[in-house]
């Protein structure tokens, strides 16, 4: 079969965002397709993997694969379920995680997230989004923190996030108040068009990788800032049979995060 | 003390128009059939304390029992939006919902500060977060060792607490296994507490593993069996969660006449839980049934 | 990650001379064969934290490997004193002791303000206590939610953490049951953790339990199989507490040439915790047993 | 046998502290003998009594006295075994305890309270005690203290103590930091000679009672400071043998705390 042709978006981004915690360990997983990335890193790129979902639950080798960070199929055979209180208090403002693996509903260029209004009333959204949950505390407690996000368009890769739910560490230095966020912020953004670095705190979302035949002036048209492209930018490396045979076959066969 | 009591004889006990209520569990051990009782019973103005949100507050909403949230998450967890939430929301309609907003990490410490009876708890996640700009109820405080001034966030007591567990005994002591949320938290914070449970056991099977008590008798001022009452969310080892329901409902609560609709046949034209659930079929649990795993038993043995 | 290895290997990797080390476990599950590995490898210059003093403090003490204590209780429990720290205290024989003084709650305060990165934690009792006025570690901040100015005392954040659990895997998954003490936010607030066990146990058996974890693996650096290495206290289901050891130490340590002695023969001279165990004698752990006492299993069932 | 002359000291404190329990609901155990006379209370004039102990263990129920408020005795059976952390800040200072039964070196008129040093320097006192434990927790936490004293002389009860481990509420209420202790500080103190109560903030301790054949002008002799006599002063009603005997042949037949 020609696997370059059939690929999902969901596919493509789940591959490179497994791909991306190569040696990492604690990771943090957030809603959505974070749960099924670090499942496919675990049986890839990176098998000493500790998953720590938001519901307390650690190590968990679920027979099936979770609809939910809190699905009870987590738990039978886990090798910890901790109280809420060890989870925020101990583990995430304890700076236990080395990844934090989010999403959001926009973006900026030094990687504040919005995941909690489309507007500009907080009291009266246009849109009313599902809030931080532990976003807030990932983004402050991981040492870093990756973004998936199914979409790259300029109303997701925005120059000025309608609500800034979890700030980037840049924002979070102007601000007055408060205690500096402990990692360095998103690190790593996958879309359906590549792939956005950075690292140090005043710098900003640089794409380094386009996914086989995206044009990287295209991705720089469907972000809402003058998006900086690495100069020696890469085309990420297309899916392997190995993995799309993983995640189609063996870990999402019903097709949960996979649409 | 015998405490236990019906559902309908608890909440009418314990709450009162107005009142600010911790209804707790992380889609696990829901009291949904507890939340079922407000609507049946026809509250009003209650404010109503939730981490993370799900089809149990837009029923409230839809019921008009409240004028309050206070929450850290309000969507219908993977299912989708909840409508009612939104329509009050973003369009005040029928009317304004007032809604006080933290993280997850900030209910946690809001909880953990009401049970410890502290004014406030500190919190290292706020900086910068427009969360902490808009919500005036987000403030702090200087470090006295020489750190930066860092986020507090004010004690939660809500009224009346309801969490619903796997199993209790008659006194109140109440065991629970799987996620846990911060149920412990809530039930301490509350000023009264109800507790719901699948089953009312012999207090020798509370007592053969104290480790497992996750809330201790002497602050539980009623416990009610209510198989099922956590429905469509699972109980450990007693029933799996009803996506189905869940998806449904964010499908269905679109239409604010639905919600009515839906309100009147399952809530108040039945007369309890066990009337909700025979609404929904014999055979409908038949599909959440689990695979039965049992802990391997540890020794509590000491001299005696 | 296979992280078992010798008691020696773990202390003698994550210790260092004037380390701050806190070895928690109140009456129970007290990791006493490490406290005697920290002598036999003649540290010096550390700062022990340890809410509820013992025989292993007085042991430390005359070992010289302490020149701070960090603590809330420092009677031998109701055995007597602890003549070793009342010499240092009282007499600053044979050289002073820096003391760094809390209540229990202060000590507890003190450990979740570490755990959880917080640089200090509100407690409401210090309230006209002499320890607020003379500890100028107990400071206090204003409450901006309009109440009186509330004491904070200041995170604890251990170079190493050493506790005693009933059972781990071989990764570092720790569970625990009987009192559990300040063990699991003494773990996290580390910022190095060994824990010795009864025994280690194949991972299928802490994962029939999840919800028994008290410490999971990824923090925890080194975990040590140390049979009996809480003696003289307890370990649940394991065997009961040695009160006549603890009771005769307070009467040899009013001697500080005996205690020079004891050490001598039970520690220095001995390689390791099975050869101090062998000079208590073959029998000596006869009328320690318990009498079994098993948990009833809970069903951890799910979908699958 | 005659009763009222062998029965000791030890015996006597507990009878009358059990005593004090009747109504009280949930009680807080410190170390020593008012473990044993919570446990006569439940025997008696107050079954219903919840045990909340340090360690973390309520609702137990020994096969054997327990030897300390840490004795694993305490667990099997137990109804639940809490983290400390949720002792200290949800029951303590949680303010869920009813009585705090303490024990003390020092106790003022107004129930402040020394377990801390003998001498005027804290950093070299003459004799070192064991230190507050959860003591300040008790006082500050629970809604009434109990305290009992073996041995009622000028030297425990004092004018000044050495040091304020446990302040009374009025004690409390002249410091200028801190929250307010929740309850009414300590209520009934029991000793070898008597019974003394106080209720209100700036009340003193006040001798309600003399056990049989103690002159109260002794007891004011044997206080450290001009302690008050109520007028209706009353002689204690002597053990009675079911006291007597619950305590001896069922309770603590070994003695560990009837020394």
């Amino acid at each position: 079969m020609n696997i370059g042709t059939d690929i999902t978006s969901s596919e493509l981004l789940t591959i490179h965002s497994a791909r991306a915690l190569a040696g990492r360990r604690v990771v943090f997983a957030g809603h959505g397709l974070p749960t099924l990335a670090i499942a496919l890193a675990q049986h890839t790129v990176a098998p000493e993997i500790e998953i720590v979902y938001e519901s307390g639950v650690t190590g968990a080798r679920p027979p099936d694969l979770p609809r939910s960070i809190s699905d009870s199929v987590l738990v039978p055979g886990a090798a910890s379920v901790m109280p809420m209180t060890h989870l925020f208090n101990y583990v995430l403002q304890g700076q236990r995680v080395d990844v934090g693996f989010l999403g959001a509903a926009q973006v900026d260029r030094y990687g504040s997230l919005n995941s909690t209004l489309i507007g500009d009333d907080w009291e009266h959204p246009e849109s009313r989004l599902p809030g931080s949950g532990g976003a807030i505390e990932a983004m402050a407690g991981a040492a870093e923190v990756f973004l998936v996000m199914r979409r790259h368009t300029p109303r997701t890769f925005v120059e000025t996030l309608d609500f800034v739910t979890s700030p980037s560490p840049r924002q979070a230095a102007q601000a007055e108040v408060g205690s500096m966020p402990a990692g360095a912020g998103v690190t790593h953004v996958i879309t359906d068009l590549g792939i956005m670095t950075r690292s140090a705190r005043d710098e900003e979302l640089t794409l380094t990788a386009v996914h086989p035949g995206i044009d990287p002036a295209e991705v720089v048209r469907q972000t809402g800032w003058d998006l900086k492209v690495a100069a020696d930018l890469e085309s990420t490396r297309p899916p392997t049979p190995e993995e799309l045979s993983l995640l189609r076959e063996t870990l999402d066969p019903s097709r949960v995060y996979l649409r | 003390m015998d405490k236990t009591t019906s559902l309908s004889q608890a909440i009418g006990t314990h709450l009162h128009n107005g009142d600010t209520v911790a209804l707790e569990g992380f889609g696990h051990l829901v009291p949904v059939a507890a939340a079922h009782e407000i609507i049946r019973q026809k509250f009003t103005g209650l404010t109503l304390a939730r981490m993370s949100c799900d089809v149990i507050v837009d029923q409230l909403l839809g019921a008009d029992c409240l004028q309050g949230l206070i929450s850290s998450f309000v969507a219908n967890s993977s299912a989708g939006s909840l409508y009612e939430l939104r329509r009050r929301v973003e369009h005040s309609d029928p009317e304004p919902l007032w809604f006080d907003e933290y993280s997850h990490g900030g209910m946690v410490a809001r909880y953990q500060a009401g049970a410890s009876k502290l004014p406030f708890q500190p919190i290292a996640s706020y900086r910068g977060s427009d969360l902490a700009i808009k919500n005036p109820r987000i403030k702090s405080v200087t470090d006295p060792f020489g750190g930066p001034p860092i986020h507090v966030v004010p004690a939660l007591n809500p009224d009346l607490t309801i969490v619903h567990a796997q199993r209790a005994d008659r006194e109140g002591n109440v065991q629970a296994w799987g996620m846990l949320g911060i149920q412990t938290e809530a039930a301490f914070a509350g000023r009264r507490l109800i507790v719901t449970v699948e089953e009312i056991v012999d207090e020798s099977i509370i007592r053969s593993d104290p480790n497992r008590t996750i809330i201790p008798a002497h602050i539980v001022d009623a416990v009610v069996a209510v198989p099922r009452g956590a429905h469509p969310h699972s109980v450990q080892g007693y029933y799996d969660r009803d996506d189905e329901f869940s998806r449904d409902w964010s499908t269905l609560a679109r239409d604010a006449e639905a919600v009515r609709d839906w309100l009147q046949t399952n809530i108040h034209d039945t007369a309890d839980h066990a009337e909700f659930l025979a609404l929904l079929g014999d055979d409908h649990f038949d599909r959440l049934s689990i695979k039965d795993a049992f802990s391997t038993p540890v020794n509590y043995g000491g001299r005696g």
